[in-house]
Formats: C-alpha cells, sequence, structure tokens
C-alpha cells in the first residue's frame, strides 16, 4: 500500500516536473503571466476603484464573484461543523 | 478535558490578566484590518480572522462560557448569516438600481458620491460583510471542535 | 529579494512539512505545521504578496493551528505513523 | 428585477434562501418549507425563461460587476449551460420534496441546518455551470464539496468515515484541478475560459499544456468518481441522509461531466485535449472498464441504495468514455446521457428515500414483496430500472443509442460491448429487484395470500415527485429529437 | 400512392393502451371490468378493420409520433404486411378476451385485474410492431411487449412462474439488447437511415460478411421467434394461465418475433442484397434445422401445453424458412403461414385450456378417453391440428403449399424433403392427442362429472376453428395483402 | 552543461514545490493516520499556494499597494509591481483551505467518537468485526 502510494506520488512529481519544462523562468518580468492581465489591473485599479491596495481592488472589485463565494465557503464550513458535530441537548 | 485547567493559581492570573489586558487591543486591531484594507495589507478576511481570534483567545483563558458573554450563541448566529447576507445584499441592491450584479458604481443612483467613489465605497461595505462573516464563523468553529459540538465547555 | 534567504527558507520549508508528516506525536506535528505555515508566510511577504501572507499568518499559523490543537486535544494525540 | 440579471437571480435566490432558513428555520420549522420550494421553484422558472431566450438569441454572456472580460469574471449561457440550469432546478425541485419529508424524520432537529447546506449546494451547482471562468470555477467547485461533506457527513454510523474519505479525495481533485490552472496561468496570463482557448493554442509549450490538461482532467475525474478514482463514491452517496442522497446523487457526477465537456470544449479546445490518439483511446478503454466494473461490483451488493451508487460509476463511464470517442456521435450521446443519467437516478433515489421513508431499509432482503405494499412507488421504480437498461422509449435507450453508435464510429468495439454488456448487466440487476418486490418471499410455498398485502404507500410528498419524475423519463425519451436540435447540435464543435 | 397521414393507427395502439386505466380502476367490480375489456378490444377491431380497404387499394397509412433521432422517427406506418399480423391480432385478441373471462372465472384466479391489464398493454404493444413504419419504432414497441408480458408470464407468483419468468426475460432481453440492438445501430451506422424500404436499405452499402454477421445477429437477436438455440423460453413461458400461453405465445409475442424477421429481410436487409450475397440458404438452414428438432422434441413432451409449446417453435421456423428461401412464393408462403398458423394454434391452445379447466388434467398422458366427455373440444382441436399439419380442407395447407412451391421452384431439395419430413412428424405428435381422446377408454371413474367447459372457452375455440377452416375456401383478403407485402400482385 | 545549469538556476523553486506537493500528496494517500492525512492535505495546498504566488514574482518587483496620488496621475510603472492577480486568487485559496480543514476535524471528530481511533487500520479492523 505504502509503496504504491509512494510510486503515484513520484510518477505525479515527475510529471509535474516535468511539465515545467516550457515555463518561463521564475520571476521574469516579461513571462505571460507578469504582461497580459496583471498591468491592467496595476495600472487601472486605483483609477477605477480609488483603492490603493491592488489586492483588495482585485479582491473586492474585478473579482467580487469570487470573494462572495469565498465567504459562502466559510459560511458552510460553519454550518457544516455545526451540523457533523451537532448533538441532542439532553445528552 | 479538565486537566487542562489545573494549573497553578499564579500562572493562570498572568495569563488570564494578559488576555485581559490584550483582547480589546487584538480587536482594535482587527476592526483597523477591516478598516484599513484599502490602504494596506489586509482587509475584510483578515480582520474577521483577527477578530476571531480575540474571542477564541478568551475562550482559551476563560472557558468558554465567558467567550459567550461577550459574544452569545445567539448573536453568532446571526452574524454568521449576516456577513454573507450583506455582501450578497449589496451584490443584490446593484441590480435593482439598473446595473449588474456586484457593479457597486449602480449603487450612484443610492447616494451620489461619484460610481469610482462607490466602487470603493463598496469594497469597503462587502469587507464588513467579509468581517462579519470570518470574525463569527471562526468563533464557531472553535466552539464546536473545541468542544465536540456542545458548546458548553471548552478545553 | 535575496536568494540565500529564499534558498534557506525553502529548505526549511521542505524540513518541516516532512517533520510534520512524519513525527509520530500529533499534537507536535500540528505545531510543527504551525511552523511550516509561519515559514510560508515568510516567503511569501519576501516575493511581494503581503496580503497572501497577513492571511496565512492569521489563518495557517493562528487559526488554523489551533483549530488542529482543539481537535487533537477532543481526539487523541497518539499516531502510529 | 432587471431581467438581464436573471441567471444571476437563478442562483442568489437559492443562495439568500439559504441564508435565511439557517437563521428564521433555527426558530422554526415551518419556514424551511415554504422557503427552500419557493425559492427552486423561482429557479426553475427562472432557468426555463432563460433556456428559451438562449435558444432564440444564441449565447448570453454575463459580465459580474461589470467588468470587461478577461478583467472581470464572466459568465456564459450557452445551450448546454442553459440546458444544465433546467436540469439542476427540476431535480433540485424534485428532489427537495422527498428530502423535506425524509430529513424530517431522520434528522429532527437539524433540518435547518441540512437545507442551508442543501441550498448552497444547489447554487454552487448553478454556479458551476453559469461560470466561465477558471478559477471561479474551483471556487465553485469547493463550494459544492463542502456542502457535500457536510450532508454525508451528518449521515448516521460509518457516514462520517466516507465523508472524509470523500474529503481526502475531493481534496486531492480539486488541488489537481488548481494545479492544472497554475500550469495554465502560467503560460497564458489569464483564468477566462475563452481567453484561454484562444491562447492555448498559440503557444509552443507542448509538455507543460499537456500536463495542464492532464491535471485538470484527473482532478474531475476524481470529483466524478472515475474508474479506478471511484473508491470513495460508493459508500459516500449510500450513507448519507436519504434527502442528501437523492438530491446529491443525480447531479454531483453529474455536473462534474458537465465541467469536463466544458473544459474540454471551450477551455482547452477538443484538438489540444485529443492532439495524442493513443491518450483518447486509452480513457476509451478505461471508460469500457469502468462500465464493466462498475456494473460487476453492483451485482455483488445487498443494497439497492449501494447497487445503485455502483450503478452511478459505470454511468460516469458512459459518459467519460462518450466524450472521449471524439465524434458528434459519441459527444451528443454523452451530453444526452447527462440529462438522462440525472432523470433516472433522481428517478431511482426518489424510490430508495420512499422505501426507507416507510420500511427504514432498502436491503435487498426488505424489498421481498414491496410491490403489494407500495405499488405506485414500484411501478416508478420499473419506469427507472428499464431507463437504466434502456428499454425504448423512456430516456435512457436514446442516450444510449448515440454512445453506441459513436463507439461504431469510431471503431471502439471494446466500448460498444462494454455498453451493450452493461445493459444486460443491469437487466439483471433490476430484475432481480423486481422479481424480489414482487414475488416476495417463496419460502412458505405458493400461499401469497399470507404475505404482507397491506398497502402502505409513501406520502404524497414523496410520491408526487416521483410519478413525475417518471412520466419524465418517457416524455424526456420523446423528445430527443427536438433536444438534439435545438440546444445539443449547437455545441458539437465543428470538426467533429 | 401516397400515405396518408391519419392518427387511426396510433388510435388502434392507444385505445387497448389507454383502455388499461379504467381496467384498473374498476379493480372491485369484475363485471364492469371484463365488459371494459370486451368493449376495447371491439373499438380495437373496428379501428383496424377500417384501415383495411384503403390497404387494400394499394394506400398506406403514416402517423409520426416524435421525432427521437435525426432520419429515424417514431413512426406508425400501415402497409400490407403490418395489416395481415394486426388483423390476426385484433382479431383473435377479441375471442382471447371473450375465452379468458370464462377460463379465468372458472378457475378463480387471483390479480385479474393485473392479468387484464397487462394484457391490454400487451395487445398495445402487439399492434405497435404490426404499424411500426422503421426498426426503431419496431424495437421499442418490441420491448414494451417483452416487458408488459412478463407479468403474464409469472401470473401464478410461485416458485416456477419465477424461475420461468427469469428464463423469459433472460432470453428475449438479452438478445433483443445483446444482439438486435447493435445489429440495428450497425444497420444505422452503415445506411443511415431504419426506415423500412421496399427492397431493404442495405443494397449497395454493406459488405457480404457485414450482411451475414447482420442475419445471424437479426435472425437470433429478435428471440421472440424462437429460432434454435435461443427457444427455451417458449416452453418455460407456458407457466402462465392458458390465454396467455395460447394468445401471446401462440399468436402476438412469437410471431412479433417472426414479424420482426420478416421486417428486416424484406424491408431492411432486402431479398436481393440477401440474394446476391447468398445468404439465403443461411437463414433456411437455420430454419431448418429448427423445424426438424423441434418437431422431433414436441414428440417426446407429454405435457399438452409443451408439446404446442415445441409445435409453435417449429412452425414459427417454417414461416422464417419461407422468408429465407427469397423467392416470391417461399416468402408468400412464409407470410400466409403466419396468419393461419395463428388461428389453429390458438383453437388447439384454447382446447387445451378448455380441457384443463373441466377436468384440470395437463398431460397427454391423462386424457384417455376425454373426447366423449368433451366432443365440441376435441373436434375443435382435430381441426386445429389438421391446419396446422396443413392438410387441406383447412388454411394451414394454403400456407404449407405454398412453402412446398417455393422450395421446388428454387431447385432446393434439402428444404422440400424437411418441409415433408416435418408435416409427418406434425401428424406424428397431434393424432395420438385426438386418438387418445376419441378410442382409447379412460380409466375407470376418472372422468366422471367431466364435461364441457363454460361456454366463455367453448364459443371462442369453436369460432376460431371454424375461422381455420373458412380461410381455406376465402383466403382472398390475406392472400391479396401477402402479395401486396411483397409487391407482386 | 550550461544550459542545465540554467534550467536550475531559473527553476529550481518550482522543483522545491513540486516536492513539497508529492509530500503533501504522499501523506495523503499513503500515510493510515487520518490525522496526518489532513496535515498533507494542508501541505498540499499551501504548496499550490507557494506556486501560484511565485507566478507573480517579478524580480525587483515591489508589493501591489501603491500610492494613490501617483496612481492617479498615471505615474505607476505596471513592471516594477509584481502581479497581484495570483494573490487574489490565493487568498480565495486559503480561505477554502482552512474551511476544508474545519469540517475535516469535525468529521474526525465523529470518528473518533465512533469508532476511538483515528489510525485506519484500525477503523477497518472494527467495521470488520
Amino acid at each position: 500500500m505504502k509503496n504504491l502510494a509512494l510510486l503515484a506520488t513520484l510518477v505525479t512529481g515527475a510529471l509535474l516536473l516535468y511539465g515545467t519544462k516550457d515555463f518561463p523562468a521564475w520571476g521574469d518580468p516579461q513571462d505571460p503571466a507578469s504582461t497580459y492581465l496583471s498591468p491592467y489591473y496595476i495600472e487601472n485599479a486605483v483609477e477605477q476603484t480609488h483603492v490603493p491596495n491592488i489586492v483588495t481592488a482585485v479582491l473586492g472589485d474585478y473579482r467580487g464573484y469570487d470573494t462572495m463565494f469565498e465567504t459562502v465557503v466559510i459560511y458552510c464550513a460553519g454550518m457544516a461543523v455545526l451540523s457533523v458535530l451537532w448533538r441532542k441537548k439532553e445528552e | 478535558m479538565r486537566d487542562i485547567h489545573e494549573h497553578t493559581a499564579g500562572e493562570d492570573l498572568i495569563i488570564k490578566t494578559s488576555v485581559r489586558l490584550m483582547v480589546p487591543f487584538i480587536q482594535v486591531f482587527g476592526l483597523y484590518v477591516i478598516v484599513h484594507g484599502h490602504y494596506s495589507p489586509g482587509g475584510g478576511f483578515q480582520g474577521g480572522v483577527i477578530l476571531g481570534a480575540s474571542f477564541i483567545l478568551l475562550a482559551l483563558a476563560f472557558g468558554m462560557k465567558t467567550s459567550q458573554e461577550y459574544m452569545t450563541v445567539g448573536v453568532n448566529a446571526v452574524l454568521n448569516n449576516l456577513g454573507p447576507a450583506i455582501f450578497i445584499g449589496v451584490g443584490v441592491l446593484c441590480t435593482l438600481f439598473g446595473g449588474l450584479f456586484l457593479d457597486y458604481s449602480a449603487l450612484d443612483k443610492l447616494i451620489p458620491l461619484g460610481p469610482v467613489e462607490w466602487r470603493s465605497f463598496g469594497i469597503f461595505l462587502i469587507e464588513i460583510g467579509v468581517g462579519v462573516a470570518v470574525m463569527s464563523i471562526m468563533v464557531l468553529l472553535y466552539w464546536n471542535l473545541s468542544s465536540g459540538g456542545s458548546m458548553d465547555e471548552g478545553l | 529579494m535575496i536568494w540565500q534567504l529564499d534558498l534557506m527558507i525553502l529548505t526549511l520549508v521542505v524540513i518541516c512539512a516532512l517533520v510534520a508528516i512524519n513525527i509520530k506525536d500529533l499534537l507536535g506535528a500540528s505545531v510543527v505545521f504551525g511552523i511550516y505555515s509561519f515559514l510560508m508566510c515568510l516567503l511569501w511577504a519576501e516575493m511581494g504578496a503581503v496580503d497572501v501572507a497577513f492571511t496565512e499568518a492569521t489563518v495557517g499559523a493562528g487559526v488554523s493551528t489551533i483549530f488542529f490543537i482543539a481537535a487533537i486535544l477532543r481526539t487523541t494525540r497518539r499516531s502510529r505513523d | 428585477m432587471n431581467a438581464t440579471n436573471l441567471h444571476l437571480f437563478v442562483l442568489v435566490v437559492p443562495l439568500l434562501s439559504a441564508l435565511a432558513i439557517n437563521l428564521l428555520g433555527r426558530r422554526s420549522r415551518q419556514w424551511i418549507a415554504p422557503m427552500v420550494l419557493g425559492s427552486l421553484a423561482f429557479s426553475v422558472f427562472g432557468s426555463i425563461i432563460i433556456m428559451a431566450r438562449v435558444i432564440e438569441h444564441g449565447t448570453l454572456s454575463y459580465t459580474v460587476g461589470n467588468w470587461q472580460p478577461p478583467y472581470g469574471i464572466e459568465l456564459v449561457v450557452d445551450p448546454l449551460s442553459a440546458l444544465m440550469m433546467v436540469l439542476i432546478s427540476v431535480v433540485a425541485l424534485l428532489a427537495s420534496f422527498s428530502s423535506l419529508k425524509s430529513v424530517e424524520q431522520e434528522l429532527p432537529g437539524r433540518e435547518h441546518l441540512f437545507f442551508t447546506l442543501y441550498m448552497i449546494l444547489i447554487a454552487g451547482l448553478f454556479g458551476l455551470v453559469l461560470t466561465g471562468d477558471a478559477f471561479n470555477l474551483y471556487v465553485l467547485l469547493e463550494i459544492t464539496s463542502i456542502t457535500t461533506y457536510g450532508l454525508i457527513a451528518m449521515g448516521r454510523g460509518r457516514a462520517a468515515l466516507s465523508s472524509f474519505n470523500y474529503i481526502i479525495m475531493g481534496s486531492i481533485g480539486a488541488c489537481f484541478y488548481l494545479l492544472g490552472i497554475g500550469y495554465i496561468y502560467i503560460l497564458t496570463g489569464t483564468l477566462n475560459m475563452a481567453d484561454i482557448a484562444r491562447i492555448l493554442p498559440t503557444l509552443n509549450a507542448p509538455v507543460a499544456t499537456a500536463t495542464a490538461i492532464a491535471f485538470a482532467l484527473v482532478g474531475l475525474w476524481v470529483k466524478m468518481a472515475f474508474f479506478p478514482l471511484h473508491s470513495w463514491l460508493p459508500n459516500a452517496y449510500s450513507q448519507a441522509p436519504t434527502g442528501a442522497g437523492t438530491m446529491v446523487a443525480p447531479l454531483m457526477t453529474k455536473v462534474t461531466v458537465y465541467l469536463m465537456v466544458r473544459v474540454i470544449l471551450s477551455m482547452y479546445t477538443p484538438a489540444l485535449v485529443f492532439t495524442h490518439e493513443w491518450i483518447a483511446q486509452g480513457v476509451v478503454w478505461a471508460s469500457a472498464l469502468a462500465i464493466i466494473c462498475g456494473s460487476v461490483l453492483a451485482l455483488g451488493q445487498k443494497d439497492l441504495r449501494r447497487m445503485l451508487t455502483y450503478i452511478i460509476v459505470a454511468e460516469v463511464g458512459y459518459m467519460v468514455g462518450g466524450i472521449f470517442l471524439a465524434n458528434a456521435n459519441g459527444l451528443t450521446g454523452s451530453i444526452l446521457h447527462i440529462v438522462n443519467d440525472a432523470l433516472m437516478t433522481l428517478c431511482l433515489f426518489l424510490v430508495v428515500a420512499a422505501i426507507i421513508y416507510r420500511q427504514g431499509s432498502v436491503s435487498l432482503v426488505s424489498l421481498q414483496g414491496v410491490f403489494r405494499r407500495m405499488p405506485i412507488t414500484m411501478a416508478a421504480f420499473t419506469l427507472g430500472a428499464f431507463a437504466m437498461i434502456g428499454v425504448p422509449p423512456t430516456c435512457g435507450f436514446f442516450s444510449k443509442w448515440y454512445l453506441i453508435l459513436g463507439g461504431i464510429d469510431g471503431g471502439h468495439w471494446e466500448f460498444v460491448i462494454a455498453l451493450v454488456a452493461s445493459s444486460l448487466i443491469n437487466a439483471v440487476l433490476f430484475f432481480r429487484i423486481i422479481e424480489l418486490a414482487y414475488f416476495g418471499s417463496l419460502q412458505d410455498g405458493d400461499h401469497h395470500e399470507h404475505l404482507s398485502t397491506q398497502r402502505h404507500e409513501a406520502p404524497w410528498w414523496m410520491l408526487s415527485p416521483l410519478v413525475l419524475t417518471a412520466v419524465l423519463l418517457i416524455v424526456v425519451g420523446l423528445s430527443t429529437g427536438p433536444l438534439i436540435n435545438n440546444v445539443i447540435r449547437l455545441m458539437i464543435p465543428v470538426g467533429f | 400512392m401516397t400515405p396518408i397521414v391519419s392518427i387511426w393507427p396510433l388510435a388502434a395502439i392507444l385505445v387497448s393502451l389507454l383502455g388499461a386505466l379504467p381496467i384498473l380502476l374498476s379493480d372491485r367490480q369484475p363485471n364492469l371490468r371484463e365488459s371494459w375489456t370486451i368493449v376495447i378490444a371491439l373499438i380495437k377491431l373496428t379501428i383496424v378493420a377500417s384501415l383495411l380497404p384503403w390497404i387494400l387499394e394499394g394506400g398506406s397509412y403514416v402517423f409520426t409520433i416524435a421525432q427521437v433521432i435525426p432520419g429515424v422517427p417514431i413512426e406508425l406506418r400501415v402497409d400490407a404486411l403490418g395489416m395481415i399480423f394486426a388483423l390476426v391480432a385484433s382479431c383473435l385478441w377479441l375471442f382471447t378476451s371473450i375465452y379468458s373471462i370464462g377460463y379465468m372465472r372458472a378457475l378463480n384466479e387471483h390479480a385479474q385485474t393485473r392479468y387484464f391489464a397487462s394484457f391490454a398493454v400487451a395487445i398495445s404493444a402487439t399492434l405497435g410492431i404490426a404499424f411500426a413504419g422503421n426498426l426503431l419504432t419496431l424495437y421499442l414497441f418490441y420491448e414494451v411487449l417483452s416487458l408488459s408480458t412478463y407479468p403474464l408470464v409469472t401470473h401464478k407468483q410461485n416458485a416456477e412462474a419465477r424461475t420461468s419468468g427469469r428464463k423469459y426475460l433472460t432470453y428475449i432481453l438479452g438478445t433483443s439488447i445483446g444482439l438486435a440492438l447493435p445489429a440495428m445501430l450497425i444497420t444505422y451506422s452503415v445506411a443511415g437511415t431504419l426506415d423500412f424500404t421496399a427492397g431493404g436499405i442495405l443494397a449497395g452499402k454493406a459488405s457480404p460478411e457485414l450482411l451475414a454477421l447482420l442475419v445471424v445477429l437479426f435472425l437470433f437477436g429478435f428471440a421472440k421467434a424462437g429460432l434454435m438455440p435461443f427457444h427455451g423460453w417458449l416452453p418455460a413461458a407456458m407457466v402462465a394461465p392458458t390465454p396467455v400461453s395460447s394468445f401471446l405465445h401462440g399468436v402476438a409475442v412469437v410471431k412479433a418475433g417472426v414479424f420482426a424477421i420478416f421486417r428486416v429481410i424484406f424491408h431492411i436487409l432486402g431479398p436481393e442484397t440477401l440474394q446476391t450475397a447468398n445468404l439465403g440458404s443461411l437463414i433456411t438452414y437455420i430454419a431448418a434445422v429448427t423445424v426438424l428438432v423441434a418437431s422431433l422434441v414436441a414428440l417426446t413432451q407429454d405435457s399438452m401445453k409443451r408439446r404446442l409449446a415445441y409445435s409453435t417453435i417449429g412452425q414459427l421456423a417454417y414461416m422464417v424458412l419461407g422468408a429465407g428461401m427469397l423467392s416470391a412464393l417461399g416468402m408468400l408462403g412464409g407470410i400466409m403461414h403466419l396468419a393461419m398458423h395463428a388461428f389453429g394454434k390458438i383453437t388447439l391452445f384454447f382446447c387445451a385450456g378448455a380441457i384443463y379447466v373441466a377436468s384440470k388434467k395437463k398431460n397427454i398422458s391423462q386424457m384417455d378417453g376425454l373426447g366423449r366427455r368433451m366432443p365440441i373440444t376435441y373436434l375443435a382441436f382435430f381441426i386445429g391440428s389438421l391446419s396446422i399439419i396443413g392438410m387441406p380442407p383447412l388454411g394451414g395447407f394454403i400456407s404449407k403449399w405454398n412453402l412446398l412451391l417455393g422450395a421446388v421452384e428454387g431447385d432446393q431439395l434439402v428444404l422440400i424433403v424437411v418441409l415433408l419430413v416435418s408435416s409427418l412428424l406434425n401428424a406424428a405428435y397431434f393424432f395420438p392427442i385426438v386418438y387418445r381422446g376419441f378410442f382409447v377408454p379412460a380409466k375407470d371413474g376418472e372422468e366422471e362429472g367431466i364435461k364441457e367447459a363454460p361456454l366463455f372457452c367453448l364459443v371462442p375455440l369453436s369460432v376460431t376453428a371454424f375461422v381455420s377452416l373458412a380461410l381455406f375456401f376465402f383466403p382472398d383478403t390475406l392472400l391479396q395483402l401477402a402479395r401486396m407485402a411483397l409487391g407482386i400482385w | 552543461m550550461e544550459m542545465i545549469v540554467d534550467e536550475i538556476v531559473a527553476k529550481y523553486n518550482y522543483w522545491i514545490y513540486v516536492v513539497l506537493m508529492m509530500i503533501g500528496f504522499y501523506a495523503m494517500i499513503g500515510k493510515r493516520n487520518l490525522m496526518k492525512k489532513l496535515i498533507g492535505m494542508n501541505i498540499f495546498q499551501t504548496s499550490i499556494i507557494l506556486f501560484f504566488v511565485s507566478t507573480g514574482v517579478k524580480k525587483g518587483g515591489g508589493i501591489p499597494i501603491v500610492d494613490k496620488y501617483q496612481a492617479l496621475a498615471g505615474n505607476v510603472d505596471a513592471a516594477s509591481i509584481v502581479n497581484p492577480l495570483p494573490h487574489v486568487l490565493m487568498l480565495t485559496a486559503i480561505v477554502v483551505g482552512v474551511s476544508v480543514t474545519g469540517v475535516a476535524l469535525a468529521v474526525l471528530q465523529r470518528i473518533y467518537r465512533e469508532y476511538g481511533t483515528l489510525e485506519e487500520d484500525e477503523i477497518l479492523e472494527k467495521l470488520q468485526r
């Protein structure tokens, strides 16, 4: 069992490592992740939302829909824990 | 579980006093983090966790009953729902004023502050919602996890 | 960003992760996991992700560890692996 | 209320009602039923209207917060997602009639919590179907998962253990998906599905792309319990509270399959996913294996609900295989089967709920002679069984038709044989039960008069959705043609 | 002539399907329930008969129920071939309904409501098969027929019924899903349509190997036709009450199988296509083996109904044999035998049931001397058996004569021998029954108190026997329909 | 050789994340203690978060908080500030992670209540009896 798990882990890891072959170098300012969407946020967020913390701006507004579900996730966790651990009051 | 509370009186006193002193500061800090999320790292979630942590600290130091004197189970339940409700409510409000969901600038029709200011303020509103939700849920999680669901006596 | 620091923290993180999953005492494991989270938080702060670091500091190293400890005290500290 | 916001309200109304149920249901149970049913009825109407509009005007795009994609999150309602919305809302509405009754019996005192999670789950499913953003999909996937973990763990006995296994497997699935998205994000710098589909083929990064596709797909496979990653499903679904089972079993795996279709069609583009023929072939072989194994494992079960969960595993094989046949018929069959299987599973799980409500168990032994006690329930069960076997004109036949046709077109005889074999095994499975229910115990010879012949039918709350679902099985079957022409055919990409 | 779009074919099917509802609802009032059954049967026969004239003029009716798969709707189409089957089925249903009432009441059977309701659904499905406009529709009704007869087969709800029900479904569903469905899909995948078209839809589209595969899949896939080795369900299904055996397993169900094979040979694969691929002999040999083996097995059976069942298997194979000759006369004989055998065999089953009702006897060896107590029944039995054997002046002669002519025309010596030998075998397993009934004296006191079955039983069996006789003298309508079905009038 | 060194220098931290992931993943599927599995899950999640966050890194980039008035004046150099989008995503992921952990801990308590142990082997043993 443990060997199987180890094998699965190694295979997964090897795949992931192999996948990094095509990546741009780490921290390269020219990689697509830094040149496609993020400049828009950095340059326009303050102008469009008056929030200097760009993360807050994106979190609260551009991707507010995600954040709404984030809140719902944590709400769900609370309710799930409550219902899972629920006991009759007499006990 | 009882043995945890069987410390020597002096040690207990030090902990209790320091917690009593710290809690207000932590809470103020939490509020600051929520409110100042626009300008510095932080926001509703982090502030909410800090606020929740203050109650958890109370529960750790004085037992669950004490922490429930500060925030009763009923209040907690209301806050649980209030948080997400604020967030979703703001979103719905935007649609009621003719905008798309979560398009805060539409709220300009409610109080004319200017669309961009409203975006900023809208973010603030939802951060409060997040903060309230996270705070109460964190407390709820702690209560439940540390008491096995009975929510009367803690660790 | 200082790469020596970066590498050092990364090494520590890996060590912490290994310890956390191999230590037999669950309470110890969760404390080590808290340290792991804290190191992560340093790493992120150093990468410029201040918000994420702040969150991880409050959640990962803070509340999450408390939850773990609470749950472990309600159940058992014993682990066979 | 602005009509353009309608698809959002389909989602938000259940979400808000979840909060309201939590708050008000805590005080009095009476609030729960009207709010659950009211908000779901609203969703049903809303999604039907959206469906009509999509068929009329074509794909609708919605930008949350009025931020143009890819900067903001885009919601896309194309014919397929409109279809899924209708499916989800209808199934949820029908299931909740039954759930309300069985939860009242099984989880007294926790009803408000149950229905809070339940409604959020439904909202999450709507969100999954609507979203056009890869990361948003992850968040919603986790919402549906967390609610399901909670719902399942509310069951008695082993439920907690099953739920924990599900948590571990579900997290692995979600994390794999997230990894896939991470790889994609590094390569393309965007998270909008349409945007990814636009950029990805222009990149020259075959290895990373392949890894990204593989991880996202494997993640989804874990979530949909594709054999051999299915081990969590049978326990989880069969030990959940009955009310949760009726809702989760028909929808969760099906929506995940839908997500796979979505991811393949509008994010990774079929051309990229099916680049390597041997991979597609391997997946078809795996699904043929899934079908056979699921069916055979179902044969070994001594409990109706457990048996059904293994059938779900087999059905997942149908759908995955159909997609990876990579031809128009196979894809049509898979999409059709998503709808049909949801309805069939709903029908059968409603029967299970009804029988459990009356007898407390659906082990095969306890089903003896149940035909006499609950004739209408069992009649509906028979129809559901026919659909599962694939007897025309129930809907199960038509999707199977397309799947087999796709298999023939693609020359995948192993898939064809697996499908036919599983139909036969299903026939054995279900007739075994029908026989038990019809004949009862034959221990005491021919004296059938001595069996308990007391009619003890399930309450109307459970019976009416059941009968309606059974009728739907035939109605949907007969309207396969319009369904394909108006909805599914629009989704088949060019060149398929 | 262009087909007329008409709802009447659907009405003919629906009338008994919807009729199941009032039957179910009048659960507590047997008289009302049974009048419903008869009323529905009458309406159905009327509707079917009213469709006849236009068909005889060479026209047809169509009705599309639903568009389900591009190119393959669920569609009803009434043509001459379907009309023969529909006419025979709806006509005999009326007699069977009347007979059922007598039989079920005399034996005081349980769950009669379910019985009559299932019966109504089954006859709907039978008509659906007759009127199906394409293979998919036919398959649909074929499956509905299989499933709706399950409660009838297992009517007794005892261990034996359960075993038989299992066997029945295993054979019927197993073959239809496992063989016929893939065959149909392969056909669709090759031809792009499943419409019944004179001359077939596969001409020039399929290789001989594929055709051979399809022939085998279809022949065995429609296992209701009872071709060996997929015949085992039929004797097993004889645990059902006799009206069920007589109507369903003498007429509706088994003929549905043969009819489906006819449709496939005539309108899907196409006789000429098969001829070119030299596949006729494949069909005829499969059928010939069944004819002989079934007749031989029938000889060894002591149980009356089992003997009749094996006889049925043999006779069904005759029809397939005729179709497999692929010559005009052979196919004509096959179609005619479908009708003629129906009237003959239902008479025999009715008689078997009447004997059981009157004397509770199931085995032939116990039936010594019964003929003197039940002369009408035994006379009818005699007439029926003559028809099956193919003696003039009875209907069966016409069909068997045509079959023989077809074999002669095709110079197929083997088939001629098979036909003659099996006719002798037929005689060999039927005559002893009649002989025992009339000439072997009963054991002492055994037949005390035995008299003719109730009138409800007696009248139908006399009528069907009479019809068998009449069909020899007035076969014109049927012959014309059969010729039209083959396009050779 | 030069290329390999370049490759290592450019991507070494991706590799370390993969190692972390493997540790977490192994703990999830290989460890028999349920709490350990949960810790493994957390490690797995944090490693993914680390991976995402590092996609936003720019060599020499500043934190994504700008001066409001300079930004309004248009004086922001996008290249000098790290990519904020992954941070946003990962905030959400962290929340999801802690939520799942919370639910899992609750479920673990239920399991402990039921079986008195958190070892998978012992639980399975108890189930068989």
